[in-house]
């Protein structure tokens, strides 16, 4: 029944995230619906950063109390790998920027055409 | 040495500065960012010098004090020295350019475009893959910000598109460097190499999620609609940049990333990159609008950076050299092409004949067409040659057929919108000014691709040999162009004579002949541009550029120098044919059969270079592997330049449209340019150990068809330069016959022929070519009855006709009596008596030309038109005596002629006993033809003119018209459809078969073109559908759906 | 042999030729007179009309080339004579044929034709243009089974020169090549019909139809001087098809009668057909001519 | 036929018709009506085939007489229309429109007798005279014997026999003469 | 409808005085040109299109010379094909069987150029009678005329018609009259012998009388011929 074990399932929320994302993306009309699918494409990609990190049995990789220093304890065998949590700040950040910046897109297409469908905003193509 | 951190520091200090110090005002702002640009280009400069003089080797750079596992680390090494060296450059002049611009817009805009930067050096440099995916976010977020603070919503939907595509592509690569980090336990890309990921469990997909993220990037061809929308959409200063610089830093990116996969991915790499390059430039020949072109041609070359990417194993150690050399190229030429479209504005590619205006714009667009294209002098030219000649090493023809295929269509596009730039009408309202920060970073970039392209053709051994002084010469010639015509011409001609001078005593006598015509030809049509009033504008770098070809192609030593004075003469004979006035069609079709006879001689040399250390042009005599295909090629590519059946169609309508002095200079002269290459490969097949007996039958029947096809097509011309035209497609054909007869007679005739077609054709297209500057017009039926008062002109053209026509007592005989006897020694008695027949049709068109333009009626408005000029006559009257002292005396040219042909077929010469020769059929003396003939003319001369020394000089209309008088000229001259009875008989063999071959070729590109750019439907939302598409065509490709 | 006498000899016979040629277009005009029921000229008549035709009094011109025309005519119907072996194996009457081989003479026939075409356009009269690119296109068409008849014959004999060719057919009747080279020689009579102008093929100076063509505005002299080359023309096309295909003649009266039965061969064929428009003639020659000339090649190279 | 023309003669009061055959009759008709009428028969009548047009010269009376023949091609009749023009004032409204070859027609009258017809197509061009300056040379008061006598070299002592007379004498000088003499000098 | 019938009378009084006007055709009148470099020629579609010259009289050569050329004139003399009036039926009988004029030198010519005699056949018109000047003087010098039937003698039963001449050497020189109204081919033939003696006794100069009294001729030919849009002389 490892199956279900906490690791597995955030594995698998966090692929099905993505995947709902990228439908979201590909069928919304809507151009906000699809800033939105494609912010869940990117928490989805989050939780599966984080989630590889995760050790079984080990704590968050904080040295504070929960974590018994000491001169024969390594602290690195307690707690898990803090290298995904990091890239996940950064990841998480760079996320956020985009939403930002397709907010913004959102705005500046509405104002010039007063619509948000994306298939009103074909007019460079062939 | 300046360390590289510093690049990244400064980059990050100025832009927090500027956002921090608030509203300091916008120059200064502006200012500090070119200032921070400029330094950063330092410090790559720097360090790129140093790789450069050897003395310094590539270092690690360490952050935050730690080792690579725990830490980013760059690397600066010479690839990335050069690669970052030419970003900040291009950054330094982007600034430059778009410096108005981001003041406009705010101080924000310098700190964006400083971030881009930035962006793109630590791509380069970074060795570490998340801090890849960081600063490729980095670079996305800033170009897409740019595009979002521009005025207007022209490019808002683009900008869109652009960042939701890269946004998923950056998902993509950070889930496989997640995946990548929990496999490895480490970020930094050579310590993932080192773990050889590729054999791990569920390896492959990984790299399969990063390379495709990072092949996604480079815009691959189906799923890089929303990379076109940015290039079209976004403001041209700054899509230059963004082309440019995602150019260099995605493809280093790929290249960095490549190692951790397995060998076949350089294979899937390199079939994209020929996908795109040709998907791209296929889509480019339907495109109207120049941006959308720009687009596609940067798309285009991106597909072919791929290509050599994935080739790269088969380059060896040159593999930097065609690299760079292609990107330095692509790199210069398309960001001063953004920046060109920046200036002029117009937006269809038929408006761009706006920008005749400025001249100095015009040059400018030419020399980044032509680089594009990879003419010589570029660097493109040279590395695309070491390309193909790599590839042909290992046998890879499939590869080098798709790159030819995708240059080829490139340069129909490319030419086309230049040749609208130059010729079409110019009646649009709008006009544009030249800002001086616009124009200063394209005069250095223009500068800088002539500068590479020398340093590159010294790289490599063959390149360095050529003799790069006509260039020089052009190039002083294109600035003493505002001078009055005689100085330049009296310039142009000394130059030449004193190259001929200096060149004819080491050339031997076979390409002695052609020095002779090429040149002293030259010289003899450059007399007649005395005629010319004024400046005459252009006329001479480009006239000089031809010639400066032809004399490279004869002093060539190596395959190289040949192919770049052939191409050096294809583009300075297309600046010329482009002159007249109604040429643009014909000079395009030119154009495109030049370039495809370019990269059939391209192929054909790489073959012959297989396993070949230093590739001198012996090596033709003796290709080893598949000396059928080479031979073949070579002979393709040389016939396209003498115009033989099935090639033919350009000339008509380029010889016939160019200017009165071009068309003998193009007609008489660049012809026999095809003749020495056709008879180089004719040595070779004949030393050949193969047997090529078959090659040379069908050169035969192709010569004996051009021949009939050539002299039918001229008897119905109603244009008497056409007429012309067709007529050095015959006589061409002659030429390309005799030589294929492949014996001691054929090549004599072949040679007799080269030399008569020469001078009478250029007497001929001299005097018609003076007829139409004074008469106005080119049909023959508007004119009439010239003799009266143009009489030289007259006696020039009887003496042309008369030994064009071969009849005895001119220099034409000689042709057609040593055609005989070749034909019926050889054997090839059909393709001769075809050729007897065609002759005979020659006549036709010859009465035709001479009647309606000399004889017959004299039309009201021609009654005073003066003598043709006489700066005409002097090498019309030159060449006349060279006719004529060749038909007294032909043994003085033939005998040595017949020398110099024994060491290549010894056996039954001609044999000269004085003035007789004979054969081993027949015999035959000039000389004596020639003093029986006079005597009797002119004896019955005397006799008629005793007899009728009264006669009553009549005018026109004295002519009995059964009891009426004539009332108008124009009645009473038989000149429009004159052999109707004649086509009646003969209308099958007329029909334009060729013609409807290549337009219906032209056509089907067309249509596939039209049916597949259908794809970019322009919605976003189909875009991205597109990219999901294509990974999952490229997963089940690549990995073949294993995990 | 001192210059002076061959000349002396050629000259000689040159005025053979002319004064045959002359009685041979009387005895033409006769013959077709008497098919026709009529007594005809006496046959004198031509030797007349030369007369008459010098003793005009107005000669008028339209300019240079137009008095150049007759001149290139003549010169020309003089060199077909001076480049052929009039007489073979007699030295004297070789005339000049050491100069050049049957190549020469069938180029050298262009050189008249050049000249009278540039005459007529001088003249600047519509119907004399119009006749001459008729004959052009005519001339173009014979050329093609005439070269493909003497092509085989040169690989028959294996030369180019006519005196050798000659030499091959002496001894009889039975090696002339009309008989050892039968379809050579068709397609070479069938081509002679053409080059000879009688009726089918008579368009360039048809009568009716363009005021006899090209020498429309020629008179007195001039049309004198065109009469005789013309007279001499046919007599030499009808000699170069005799020393071709009937063995050359070694005495002058062999020479008179092989030139008459030639001569007439066309008469006699031009007067039981009618003329031919200009495509029907020029396609005439690419059928039965064209089809024999390849025949005769295959025959003689395999 | 008669019901033709009793119809017409009604429609456009015409004076006095004449059958001058069963399948032939002629009407007169006033210059103003003359192209309706022509054009009515033409339209409702079938007179599709126009046979001639031609001039009479009244001197006596001041007038020209121009008669328009038409023919019924399926009743195999014919009618021609007579209208009189006034000497003085000699002009007649062109029916050039109707048939093609009316044009000639009309030319040649101008020509010989100066009627003219505005708006046919090139009436004024010759039509056999070259340069003919006198009066049109079919009217009768143009004397052509006094023309050519003037214009003409008329050679002197020419006189004109009576072929009668003249081959009688000459043939038979002394025979009695049966016929009648005739006077016609 | 009277706007119609005074256009008509407009019309008639224009055309009324129609004698002055000159009968010259636009095509033939003086016009202008603009030649290829922008200058404009005035063309004179007389001057500038034919020679113009005044014929001059050709001396005959001294005695022997001119007596054997005459013969040989005598002997061929070349018809021009030109057949005016109802006599032109006459002359091709003479190269039929039955007459074969061809046994005594005559040949019928397609160009004036080439013929030396002309056979005037019948009724002269004025129309005809231009284009029978222009042929005459093309013709190259020793000329002969043959005038058949009465009408070109005085007229003949067409005496007082308008447009037909009465007496054909007021127009041109004529050699020999051959009477009657239409003379058979064997009158004609005779009409040749006697010509024939004419030429061989050297009577038979019309040519030159023809250029002595030039004007003469010409001033008949022109009150004739009013629209004469030709050169004086016809070269």
């Amino acid at each position: 029944m490892e199956f279900f074990e906490l690791g597995k399932i955030s594995l698998l929320i966090g692929f099905g995230l993505i995947v709902l994302g990228f439908w979201g993306i590909l069928s919304q009309k809507n151009i906000i619906k699809i800033i939105l699918s494609f912010t869940i494409m990117e928490t989805g990609v989050n939780i599966l950063i984080v989630s590889l990190g995760y050790v079984k049995g080990k704590t968050a990789p904080i040295i504070d109390s929960a974590v018994e220093q000491g001169a024969n304890h390594s602290v690195l065998g307690q707690v898990v790998d803090p290298v995904p949590q990091a890239l996940v700040l950064t990841a998480i950040v760079i996320g956020f920027g985009t939403t930002a910046l397709l907010l913004a897109y959102a705005m500046k297409l509405f104002k010039a055409k007063r619509t948000l469908q994306i298939n009103n905003f074909n007019d460079l193509k062939w | 040495m300046v360390d590289p951190i510093y690049i990244i520091a400064a980059a990050l200090g100025v832009g927090f500065a500027i956002g921090i110090l608030g509203n300091i005002g916008r120059n200064f702002a502006g200012g500090l960012t070119l200032a921070t640009i400029a330094f950063m280009s330092f410090v790559s400069a720097q360090w790129f010098a140093g790789f450069y003089f050897g003395n310094v080797s590539s270092s690690y750079i360490f952050t935050a004090g730690f080792q690579p596992p725990l830490s980013i680390n760059l690397l600066m090494g010479a690839e990335e020295a050069f690669l970052t060296f030419i970003v900040n450059l291009l950054g330094l002049l982007g600034g430059i350019y778009l410096f108005v611009n981001f003041k406009r817009k705010g101080r924000n805009a310098f700190v964006i475009y400083l971030v881009l930067l930035m962006g793109f050096n630590v791509v380069i440099m970074t060795r570490d893959i998340f801090n890849l995916f960081v600063f490729l976010e980095i670079t996305s977020i800033a170009t897409a910000g740019l595009i979002l603070i521009e005025k207007g919503n022209r490019a808002v939907g683009a900008g869109f598109k652009y960042l939701l595509a890269t946004s998923i592509i950056s998902s993509m690569l950070l889930i496989g460097i997640i995946f990548a980090y929990f496999y490895t336990g480490t970020l930094n890309i050579d310590m993932i190499i080192e773990s050889n990921l590729r054999y791990m469990v569920g390896g492959p997909i990984i790299i399969f999620l990063i390379l495709i993220s990072a092949i996604l990037e480079l815009k691959p061809f189906p799923a890089n609609g929303w990379g076109l929308d940015v290039y079209e959409g976004a403001h041209q200063g700054f899509s230059a940049i963004v082309s440019a610089g995602t150019a260099t830093a995605s493809l280093y990116m790929l290249y960095k990333l490549l190692p951790i996969a397995s060998p076949e991915w350089s294979y899937y790499i390199a079939l994209l990159g020929a996908v795109t390059f040709i998907g791209a430039n296929l889509l480019g020949v339907k495109q109207r609008f120049a941006r959308r072109v720009l687009a596609y041609s940067s798309v285009g070359q991106l597909g072919l950076l791929m290509l050599i990417l994935g080739l790269r194993g088969f380059l060896g150690p040159n593999v930097n050299y065609v690299f760079f050399g292609i990107l330095i190229t692509n790199i210069l030429a398309k960001t001063g092409f953004f920046w060109l479209v920046g200036i002029v504005k117009a937006n269809e590619i038929k408006e761009w004949a706006i920008i005749r205006r400025k001249p100095f714009l015009l040059f400018l667009m030419g020399v980044f067409i032509f680089a594009l294209v990879g003419f010589p002098p570029f660097p493109s030219f040279f590395s695309k040659w070491t390309f193909v000649m790599d590839l042909a090493n290992h046998g890879l023809f499939g590869w080098i057929s798709v790159i030819i295929i995708g240059s080829f269509l490139e340069a129909v596009y490319l030419m086309r919108w230049f040749g609208y730039a130059v010729k079409s009408e110019d009646d649009y309202k709008f006009d544009f000014k030249i800002q001086i920060h616009k124009i200063t970073p394209i005069i250095i970039l223009t500068a800088l691709l002539f500068v590479i392209g020398y340093f590159t053709a010294q790289f490599t051994e063959t390149g360095a040999m050529i003799n790069f002084i006509p260039l020089l010469f052009v190039a002083v010639l294109y600035f003493a162009d505002a001078l009055p015509i005689w100085v330049k011409n009296t310039i142009a001609i000394l130059g030449m004579g004193i190259y001929f001078y200096f060149t004819y005593p080491q050339l031997d006598n076979l390409r002695l002949i052609f020095e002779v015509i090429f040149i002293i030809g030259g010289i003899l049509t450059l007399i007649a541009g005395y005629n010319y009033k004024g400046k005459r504008q252009g006329f001479y770098p480009v006239a000089l550029l031809m010639f400066a070809g032809l004399a490279a192609i004869i002093e060539a030593q190596t395959t190289l120098e040949f192919f770049y004075g052939w191409e050096l003469m294809t583009a300075g004979s297309y600046f010329l044919i482009i002159r007249g006035k109604k040429s643009m069609p014909h000079a395009l079709s030119y154009m495109l059969f030049s370039l495809g006879g370019a990269y059939a001689l391209l192929m054909a040399f790489s073959i012959a270079n297989i396993g070949v250390v230093f590739p001198s042009l012996d090596i033709l005599n003796n290709i080893a592997n598949y000396p059928v295909w080479a031979y073949g090629l070579l002979l393709a590519g040389f016939l396209t330049k003498t115009a033989s059946v099935g090639l033919h169609i350009w000339l008509p309508g380029a010889h016939g449209e160019a200017e009165s002095d071009v068309s003998p200079m193009v007609s008489a002269i660049l012809l026999k340019a095809g003749v020495f290459g056709v008879l180089l490969t004719l040595i070779g097949m004949g030393q050949s150990t193969y047997d090529l007996g078959t090659l040379a039958y069908i050169l035969g029947w192709v010569g004996a068809i051009t021949v009939f096809v050539g002299n039918l097509g001229a008897v119905f011309q109603e244009d008497a330069k056409r007429l012309l035209a067709y007529s050095s497609i015959g006589q061409l054909g002659y030429i390309v016959f005799a030589f294929a007869i492949m014996t001691h007679l054929g090549w004599l005739t072949g040679f007799t022929y080269t030399i008569n077609h020469f001078m009478y054709k250029a007497v001929l297209f001299l005097t018609i070519g003076a007829v139409v500057l004074r008469v106005g017009t080119h049909n023959m039926y508007e004119m009439g009855g010239l003799i009266k008062r143009m009489p030289l002109a007259f006696i020039a053209v009887l003496i042309g006709i008369i030994a064009l026509s071969g009849v005895p007592p001119l220099s034409g005989f000689t042709g057609k009596w040593l055609f005989y006897n070749a034909v019926i020694e050889k054997g090839w008695y059909f393709q001769g008596v075809l050729v007897f027949f065609s002759g005979g049709l020659a006549f036709l068109y010859l009465y035709r030309l001479i009647q309606t333009v000399f004889l017959g009626q004299l039309k009201d408005n021609l009654r005073n038109v003066k003598e043709i000029s006489f700066w005409f006559l002097i090498p019309i009257y030159v060449l006349i005596i060279g006719l004529m002292v060749f038909a007294a005396m032909p043994q003085l040219v033939l005998q040595p002629l017949g020398t110099l042909i024994a060491n290549y077929f010894p056996n039954n010469q001609l044999v000269w006993e004085g003035s007789y020769a004979y054969t081993a059929i027949g015999h035959w003396t000039g000389t004596g033809v020639m003093i029986s003939i006079m005597v009797m003319f002119l004896g019955t001369l005397l006799l008629v003119k005793l007899s009728t020394r009264k006669a009553h000089k009549l005018k026109q209309f004295d002519i009995v018209f059964s009891g009426e008088r004539p009332h108008r000229p124009e009645t009473t001259h038989v000149a429009h459809n004159m052999y109707a009875g004649f086509y009646k008989a003969v209308w099958p063999f007329t029909l334009p078969a060729v013609e409807t071959f290549w337009n219906w070729i032209s056509d089907f590109i067309h249509e596939t073109a039209g049916f597949v750019r259908r794809i970019y439907s322009g919605n976003g939302q189909a875009y991205m559908l597109h990219i999901v598409l294509f990974i999952i065509i490229m997963f089940f490709i690549t990995i073949g759906g294993t995990i | 042999m001192s210059i002076y006498l061959k000349l002396g000899a050629t000259l000689l016979g040159f005025l053979i030729v002319l004064n045959w040629g002359m009685l041979m277009s009387a005895i033409f005009r006769k013959i077709v007179a008497r098919l026709a029921g009529r007594h005809g000229i006496p046959f004198y008549q031509p030797w007349i009309d030369l007369l008459k035709n010098i003793g005009i009094r107005t000669t008028l011109t339209h300019g240079v080339m137009f008095y150049l025309g007759p001149i290139f005519r003549f010169t020309g119907a003089l060199g077909m004579f001076l480049f052929m072996p009039a007489l073979f194996g007699s030295d004297l009457w070789a005339n000049f044929s050491f100069q050049g081989d049957i190549v020469l003479i069938l180029y050298f026939q262009l050189f008249g034709m050049l000249g009278m075409a540039l005459g007529a356009g001088e003249g600047g009269h519509p119907h004399s243009t119009i006749g001459i690119t008729r004959g052009l296109a005519q001339h173009a068409a014979i050329e093609l089974p005439l070269t493909l008849g003497i092509i085989a014959l040169a690989i028959q004999y294996q030369t180019l020169s006519l005196n050798e060719i000659i030499a091959a057919q002496q001894g009889g009747m039975a090696n002339w090549s009309i008989f050892t080279n039968p379809v050579a020689g068709a397609a070479i009579l069938l081509a002679a019909l053409g080059a000879m102008g009688h009726s089918p093929f008579n368009l360039v100076k048809a009568p009716n139809e363009i005021p006899i063509g090209p020498p429309t505005e020629y008179h007195s002299t001039y049309l004198g001087v065109l009469m005789s080359s013309g007279a001499v023309l046919h007599v030499m096309e009808a000699a170069l098809f005799m020393n071709l295909l009937f063995g050359g003649a070694t005495s002058w009266p062999e020479f008179i009668l092989k030139t008459f039965l030639i001569y007439f061969y066309s008469v006699f064929v031009g007067a039981v057909f009618p003329r031919f428009r200009i495509e029907q003639s020029v396609v005439w020659f690419f059928k039965i001519p064209l089809a024999l000339g390849i025949l005769a090649i295959l025959l003689i190279s395999f | 036929m008669k019901a033709i023309v009793q119809e017409i003669t009604e429609k456009y009061n015409l004076q006095n018709a004449v059958f001058q055959r069963d399948n032939m009759a002629f009407v007169e008709v006033e210059k103003k009506f003359a192209i309706d009428l022509v054009t009515f028969l033409k339209d409702y009548h079938q007179f599709s085939h126009f046979v001639m047009m031609s001039c009479v010269d009244w001197i006596e009376d001041g007038q020209f007489q121009l008669l328009y023949l038409l023919h019924n091609p399926a009743l195999k009749v014919d009618i021609g229309i007579k209208t009189y023009l006034n000497r003085t004032e000699p002009v007649m409204q062109s029916a050039h429109h109707l048939w093609k070859q009316i044009w000639t027609y009309q030319r040649e009258i101008k020509e010989a007798f100066g009627i003219d017809f505005p708006g046919s197509p090139n009436v004024d061009e010759n039509f056999v005279l070259e340069g003919w300056t006198e009066i049109p040379h079919m009217r009768r008061d143009f004397d052509t014997a006094a023309y050519s006598e003037k214009t003409y070299f008329p050679r002197e002592g020419r006189f004109t026999h009576d072929p009668a007379t003249y081959m009688r004498e000459k043939l038979y000088p002394n025979q009695p003469v049966t016929a009648k003499k005739n006077t016609n000098e | 409808m009277n706007d119609k019938i005074n256009e008509m009378l407009q019309r008639s009084a224009q055309n009324a005085n129609q004698s002055e006007k000159s009968f010259i055709r636009p095509e033939d009148e003086e016009r202008e040109v603009i030649a290829p470099d922008g200058s404009t020629i005035k063309i004179n579609p007389i001057y500038d299109y034919f020679s113009g010259k005044k014929p001059q009289e050709e001396k005959p050569l001294n005695g022997v010379v001119e007596k054997f050329l005459n013969w040989a004139r005598a002997e061929s003399i070349w018809v021009l094909g030109f057949g005016t009036g109802c006599g032109s039926i006459e002359i091709p009988p003479l190269m039929t069987p039955r007459f074969d004029a061809y046994r005594f030198g005559v040949q019928m010519r397609a160009t004036p150029r080439q013929s030396n005699a002309f056979i005037i056949s019948g009724y002269l018109s004025v129309k005809t009678l231009k284009r029978v000047i222009r042929s005459y003087e093309q013709m190259p010098s020793p000329k002969y005329v043959l005038a058949l039937g009465s009408c070109t003698i005085n007229g003949g039963m067409y005496y007082d018609s308008y447009s037909t001449i009465n007496r054909l050497d007021k127009y041109i020189p004529v050699d020999v009259y051959i009477a009657g109204c239409m003379p058979r081919p064997e009158a004609l033939l005779a009409g040749f012998m006697k010509l024939k003696e004419l030429i061989k006794e050297g009577k038979a100069e019309k040519a030159n009388e023809y250029a002595r009294n030039f004007d003469e001729y010409k001033a008949n030919q022109k009150k004739i011929i009013k629209d004469w849009n030709m050169p004086d002389y016809n070269w």
